[in-house]
């Protein structure tokens, strides 16, 4: 076999002379449940260890085995970890998408695919490497049993030889990878590894311009996906009771918790555990559990996701109207319904702020990186016992569930904050007191924990009318006073939340405003409307809600902002929308994507560029 | 029976409390409510047991049943929760602290309607604590629908007619789990005291199905086992709102035998208490005891199951003796090292 | 015992000598439970037959006996059926709470007591009539035990000598309300009617400026509570699938439809019914029944509250994604969570109209009477199957639970709108249908019903991702589609809702807005803004939302609008803000009322002069 | 036993459809999958008793179990509804229309954890339709936790316990009303082909309890009654997305009968079959037959109780004939006289 074989005709020759170097991405088609994960893992982790910046994007089915799945690795010597709509590099192994997935390439992409395929035929301007899998995996393998999951180690091979990555990093990130345990396991998918590179290095030319080369932007840095950083969050939060029904895609957040709280939150001395994990019979159940724990003095919290959110909504408007603290990760998947479980989006922004029946308003935090995870669960249980109240962190699936590069998480810096908790000497002192007073001018009333060894501890809970003793009331004038405080509790909110990021641009005459993971597409969009239209913009990420003050200010120094969404229907403009002065409203515009895959810059820059009628 | 010993008559109990400790606000349900009778137990048997108010929290969804919590222990915490989800929120205050004593008043509505699944999981994990189920068959706040723990054939006031069978919240709960289940009566002031005492006592969860008359609304008109005593007066009585007030039926039955009881209503009860020699270990045999008395139309009352030994939820969880919710920062949020272990794993 | 001593210092003279006919307010302090309703409603009808606009409003406690309970009849020649905040004429049965209820009395109110309360020590500024009920009780009704219920009918007939009410009207009524089988009971209460006439005709004399003269206002009205309107409503809707969960204050919607569905939807030739109701075990069974049968064809309904419609989130998501036809009543009380059970809000409006999580929308109606509730609950069946979607019905306690004149309702003009249904001949003509494809540009698309003969009619109804023929699809491009004729779908709807009530006036700079029950308030207001203030107002009620065009319009024809809301959160106002431009949202002004008492046209004047400024 | 004949082999039912007419779409359950098993099973009955497709209609909630409706009858009209709420969304429908034959699948998930109010209840109304749980004690659509069904002592991949006793639906099922309660084993061609039959035949609530094994979540290491055959062969293995694909099981066991079946994860189940001189009338020896086999470690398969002449809740509802979704407007709008009646009334 012969390389002309492979590409009959040749794309364009200027392409392959100018070198793209980390600067592409690589997209792996499979099927899910065919054991490619470990493959692309160590692709992705290959790269990374070589310095440059890298971010993988897992896009998969919604069901467990048998159906087309894709993996995303972006090299970015930029730094842009956002997903990148164009494949650069197809490594093409499934035969039911792949004469989609290579009819949707731009000319001068590269593809690796199983030579029976025979994609080549399909177009004359891609560079083609057909590999004759079944064939190399044979020798490598010898049990035939296990040929089919190391015959994905040897794209790995193939791949890095024809992007130059080091096939010793590809050796270090398998080792990573299986641990020490599981030696036998790293060694024969080493072997196919190196069957790949081998083929490849004996049979390509290399023809596309695509490949990595050193670099030390990584150094010191972790890659995590958004749960598990989420979960470190929760642990070091001081977590103690955890309640949750499996949900996609936030099932991995309590599961990585429960196994961070196995090693690292059991006694050593009597082997007994600081904290209670429950797999609730439903999320009506895991929220009820959580606003009980929270209750009676747990620092608790759930996960979840959309159907979990709407069965959670009667007890939230408990939780917000009896005052009751609770932390509720909503990892956001694409609805309404159950919609598509395995895809991301923002589109439980509004549900979530008003989520019950009758006036209620709940605090979210919007992390955009694992980083922000970590931090923001920490801020959410503060929050949450400060304000007594439940809280919301606003995640997705596109955070949740891929990995990220990272920083190293920061150890907490401040102690635990209980907020305002009455001990029995308290009450001593103070010879009683009145659950739902106001007496720091803040909406905020002083608390009990059940079994506080005081006669004056006791108060009664309700979500009925109360008044500030929390007596059962039916007035009016009680029922009002208490919703003037839960609303000035509100209110006080904004200045305790993380106040939002800000990058301003004096000769910026446009905003752009997101949240979450939208970050990565915007400050990427930003370089290319800088870059390809001489635009300047500036930026502001809000990290939570109720908006800080800086947000007016923020739109009052522009023309026009950019509100984006990942949802249909404006939600994060509608949050803007319900509260904002009329002439601030007028300078909003709303930028949409609903597709159900993670925002990418292109997408951002084009509907600028769209609506600035450029 | 030692739990049954009633203490001579004294101004404090054995911690120095009076029974004034043990009370809650005046009740605002109807005058005869089977309810009523039972919270005037729990105060009972808290102030005879001698146990700090502050050690209890009581819990309950919503209903009068439900209401009732607020009549009892006053100095007890109280969660008055949301339409049959009590279980829930008292199991997660219990894991926050299982060193409180968890005290769960609510109605059949509340917990075979609405609330079954989470009853029914509650008594698979074996949270300890007390479930009390105030069961008049009816939904008394919402003015008298049936409940699904309705006797097959009881009539409504408005005519309806119940068609569909009882669930029977022993029989659930002794099949599924709950390691104390018995059934009484709501004015049958010795054996409730009992049982109740009986169940603070127990470990794991206990529950209790008292049968507790709605006398509002409990008009079993039509019913096999009943007849409206109103029928002859109901003419001037058309009165929509109107709520008669009722004294407290108060009852006496010698274990073994049966007794019936009329009701406000008129209605009868036929209440069978279980025999000395009754063996409460063997999950089979109660439940056939159950079914025989169901078939034979009546109310078997006594503790029907108990297993005093089974692990309880807090102890399959193998938590630690302090409670979590007071832990400190030291215990709870792990040292930088860890961090630092955590962050070199996935680097 | 003499007047003198009844009213020892007089009110002022003036007041006396000014008759008030026909417009003032009484209000009956009783303890629920203790049988007052009979006497209230005869003594609200009494005044009704006598040809004078008049509106009764239950403040009742939640529980079930032994509260504090308030009865309100209002007389208005003027026709004013909202609630009158002012209480003239108090009759003070209540122990507990006589001597608030006195005490908040204008100067130169009346008040009908029982004896021994003493309340006549308290003011001097009032006309105090005490009665001996209990000596009077004694000979009308020999029999102890019925005398507590009998007692109540008493204070009608001190009432009708005072305010000169025919007794006439008062037995007329009292025969209508026992219904000829309870002529014995009838008889008993006339008799204590004609006692309390009696004692009052030969004790008191007459000093409070009340009473009441014939009219000629209310020929062929009809009294009836907007559940009992909304049951007729759906019974004339041809509604054949009825299932709820007990919840105050839905719950008489529900018994009253069943009573006659029970009468009018029997076959009488089979005794077999074309309908069946069931109770469910929640909200969640109730939803997902309606849900079921809406599918299946049946014109389903379900009714409930606030903490109802929080449990029904999720099913109603999958109602707007699986698009499936089914009715909602939504009988508003003030939340959040249990809140005030028996009082009355429009705490629902955003919860509704955003219910679920992910991107969603529905569809409401706002009735303001019971008329309305009769009409529109046909409209909400006829929207529900032409756009297959669920469908709010936002009523109220104040309108569901209290007793309203009206005009009698007109027999439906138009026959049931079943919309796009293929029946098997339609397929056997099309050879076959794309069950979410937009044929007919209006984004609605053809459904079938399970059971029709057809080999093609089947479809797969899901709430997960799906393309047009209604198969699963996770494609980016499909979700997109049927999201956006989703959204289009909803537009169309803007003008198949009935248009708005608008009231001109070309004088007018401001504009009020409101909904349902808050008519009636800001009908009488804009009297009192004319007549107290001589401001102009021009008036617009949506009937339904989404929100018709002319809102714009109405907006920019002045300088200022009032958008009323019965909420904290300004949850109307809310929902313009979601979606007007913010040069209109520039022009509202939020005026809220959110004490759990039907709104009173006081407080909207009120407040109207405050943000003017005057 | 007539139910279980099997025709020979051709090319048309009685009403003259092919087996193609009652297939789905090509499933995208993991191959080997017990569901998968159920599904053709399904078409096989329905082409054999030869009925029309568009007479039934496929209920679901969500699960993998849940996707499978997609996978059989492709003519009739399927609802893939909501997780745990399949009951009510089915009885609904029913409701319509009662002529239409309703046809449920889901998970012990769907029922038992988060559904299984729903299930009570339905089972409580005795709806008439056929209620399939695709029981493997897991929630294999989101990757192998356990459901409320899961074996006491079973274990996860990731080494966690289920220390709770299992709801056993059958169990559930018989004693709170269904009239048809049966229990099979995805493997079990020729029991699960009869069972679906005589549940196609019954006229009330039908339900079968299938044991259908997830050859991808549940790999029972350390639970009481299995061992894992990866065990060895674990190490290479280490795959965290790897799904292996296997062969259908298939077993046949003769009546009053045990026999062991190896799983693919190398889990065994002890399936023993009723015998044929069982009754299953009596609910008392039904329960105790189950609960017997329990303690054994058995799963005891066939017809456990059946009573086919308790009304239905049609019945119950005392419905027309005709299906109330396409009534005309004649039956259900009341005509002009009587709104003139009511209004009168109200005057
Ligand atoms: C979600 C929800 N649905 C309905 C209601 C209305 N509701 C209040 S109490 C009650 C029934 C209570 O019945 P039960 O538990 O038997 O208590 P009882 O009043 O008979 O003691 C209902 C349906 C509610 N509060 N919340
Ligand atoms: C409200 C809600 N919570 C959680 C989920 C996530 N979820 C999907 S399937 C499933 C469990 C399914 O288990 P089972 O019914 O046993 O079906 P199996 O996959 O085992 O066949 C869960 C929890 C969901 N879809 N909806
Ligand atoms: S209505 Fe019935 S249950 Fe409620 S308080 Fe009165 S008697 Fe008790
Ligand atoms: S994960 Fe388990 S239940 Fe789901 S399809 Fe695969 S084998 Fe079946
Ligand atoms: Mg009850
Ligand atoms: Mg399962």
């Amino acid at each position: 076999m012969s390389t002309v074989e492979v590409s009959p005709a040749e794309p364009r020759s200027d392409e392959a002379s100018r070198p793209v170097i980390n600067d592409f991405s690589i997209q792996v088609a499979t099927v899910n449940g065919s054991g490619s994960q470990t493959a692309n893992t160590v692709l992705m982790r290959s790269i990374f260890q070589m310095g440059i910046p890298v971010s993988g994007k897992n896009m998969f089915p919604s069901n467990i085995a048998g159906l087309p799945t894709w993996f995303t690795i972006r090299a970015s010597k930029h730094g842009y970890i956002g997903r990148k709509k164009e494949v650069d590099f197809l490594v093409a192994m499934n035969p039911e998408t792949a004469r989609e997935d290579v009819m949707s390439l731009d000319s001068g992409a590269a593809v690796v695919y199983d030579e029976p395929l025979k994609l080549n035929a399909l177009r004359s301007d891609l560079h083609f490497y057909p590999v004759p899998f079944d064939k190399l995996v044979a020798p490598v393998c010898p049990e035939a049993k296990l040929r089919k999951l190391v015959r994905n180690m040897i794209y790995d091979g193939v791949v890095a030889n024809l992007l130059s990555i080091d096939m010793q990093e590809i050796r270090k990130a398998l080792v990573k990878q299986f641990g020490k345990k599981k030696a036998k396991a790293a060694e024969l998918n080493w072997g196919a590894a190196q069957a790949g590179y081998d083929y490849a290095a004996k049979t390509f030319t290399k023809r596309d311009p695509f490949r990595v080369e050193r670099m030390n932007e990584t150094a010191g840095k972790i890659i995590i996906d958004g749960n598990s950083a989420s979960a470190l969050g929760c642990l070091f939060a001081g977590v103690t009771v955890v309640t949750w029904y499996p949900i996609t895609p936030s099932s991995s957040l309590v599961e990585t918790l429960i196994a961070y709280m196995k090693r690292f939150r059991i006694d050593p001395e009597t082997g007994k555990a600081s904290f209670a994990v429950v797999q609730a019979e439903d999320e009506l159940a895991s929220i009820g559990m959580a606003i009980g724990a929270g209750w009676a003095g747990a620092r608790s919290m759930t996960a979840t996701a959309g159907p979990g959110i709407s069965l959670m909504a009667e007890f939230i408007g408990l939780g917000y109207y009896a005052e009751i603290p609770a932390v509720i990760f909503d990892v956001e998947r694409v609805g309404p319904s159950t919609g598509l479980p395995t895809r991301t989006a923002q589109g439980d922004l509004l549900s979530c702020a008003l989520l019950s029946h009758g006036d209620t308003k709940h605090p979210m935090f919007f992390p955009c990186s694992p980083e922000e995870c970590f931090t923001m669960a920490q801020d959410a249980f503060n929050l949450a016992e400060r304000f007594q109240t439940p809280v919301f962190v606003m995640t997705d699936l596109d955070l949740g569930m891929n990995n990220w590069m990272s920083d190293p998480f920061p150890y907490p810096t401040t102690p635990i904050d209980r907020g305002k908790v009455l001990s029995a000497e308290d009450l001593e002192k103070l010879g009683g007191f009145a659950r739902y007073r106001d007496v720091d001018g803040d909406g905020v009333g002083y608390r009990t924990i059940p079994g506080t060894r005081h006669p004056a501890a006791a108060y009664f809970t309700r979500g009925s009318g109360h008044n500030d003793r929390a007596g059962y009331s039916e007035r009016e004038d009680d029922y009002m006073n208490n919703m003037d405080r839960l609303a000035l509790k509100f209110e006080t909110m904004r200045t305790h939340v993380p106040p939002p990021v800000a990058e301003y641009n004096d000769r910026a005459r446009i905003g752009l405003i997101a949240v979450g993971t939208s970050h990565h597409a915007v400050e990427e969009s930003r370089d290319q409307l800088r870059n390809e239209y001489e635009i300047e913009t500036s930026y502001l990420r809000p990290k939570a809600y109720p908006f800080n003050a800086e947000l007016v200010e923020f739109i009052r120094r522009h023309d026009r902002v950019y509100v984006v969404d990942q949802n249909r229907d404006a939600q994060l403009l509608g949050l803007m929308r319900l509260e904002l002065e009329p002439e601030d409203i007028a300078r909003l515009r709303s930028l949409r994507y609903y597709g159900g895959l993670p925002l990418d810059a292109r997408t951002v820059t084009d509907e600028v560029i769209r609506q600035e009628g450029k | 029976m030692s739990t049954t010993v009633t203490p001579p008559p004294k101004k404090v109990n054995r911690i120095g409390l009076e029974i004034l400790n043990y009370k809650g606000l005046k009740t605002t349900l109807c005058a005869g409510c089977g309810h009523n009778a039972i919270s005037e137990r729990i105060v009972e048997c808290f102030y005879e047991l001698g146990i700090e108010p502050y050690h209890v929290a009581k819990f309950s969804g919503i209903g009068c049943s439900s209401k009732s919590p607020a009549y009892f222990l006053g100095q007890s915490h109280g969660f008055n929760a949301v339409h049959g989800r009590m279980p829930a929120v008292a199991s997660g205050a219990i894991l926050a602290n299982h060193h409180i004593l968890g005290l769960g008043v609510t109605g059949d509505g509340d917990t075979a309607s609405i609330g079954i699944g989470q009853f029914m999981h509650q008594v698979r994990r074996n949270v300890p604590m007390i479930y009390v189920i105030e069961d008049n068959g009816v939904y008394g706040l919402t003015k008298g629908q049936f409940s699904a723990t309705a006797d097959l054939g009881s009539k409504l006031k408005t005519g309806v007619l119940n068609d569909l069978p009882p669930f029977d919240c022993c029989a659930l709960a002794l099949k599924w789990g709950a390691t104390f289940v018995a059934r009484s009566f709501s004015g049958d002031k010795k054996q409730l005291q009992a049982l109740l005492k009986a169940a603070i006592v127990h470990k794991g969860l206990s529950v209790i199905d008292v049968v507790s008359p709605c006398v509002t609304f409990n008009d079993h008109e039509g019913s096999t086992k009943s007849y409206s005593y109103m029928k002859d007066h109901e003419e001037p009585l058309h009165e929509v709102d109107f709520v008669p007030s009722y004294e407290d039926i108060t009852v006496e039955i010698p274990e073994g035998e049966v007794r019936e009881v009329v009701l406000h209503d008129g209605s009868r009860l036929r209440i069978r208490k279980l025999d000395r020699d009754y063996d409460p270990t063997q999950k089979i045999s109660a439940l056939a005891a159950l079914e025989e008395a169901e078939a034979k139309g009546e109310v078997l009352t006594g503790v029907l199951y108990v297993a005093p030994e089974k692990p309880t939820f807090i102890e399959l969880l193998n938590l630690m003796d302090e409670p979590l919710a007071t832990l400190p920062e030291s215990k709870v949020r792990p040292s930088k090292e860890v961090l630092d272990l955590v962050m070199e794993e996935l680097r």
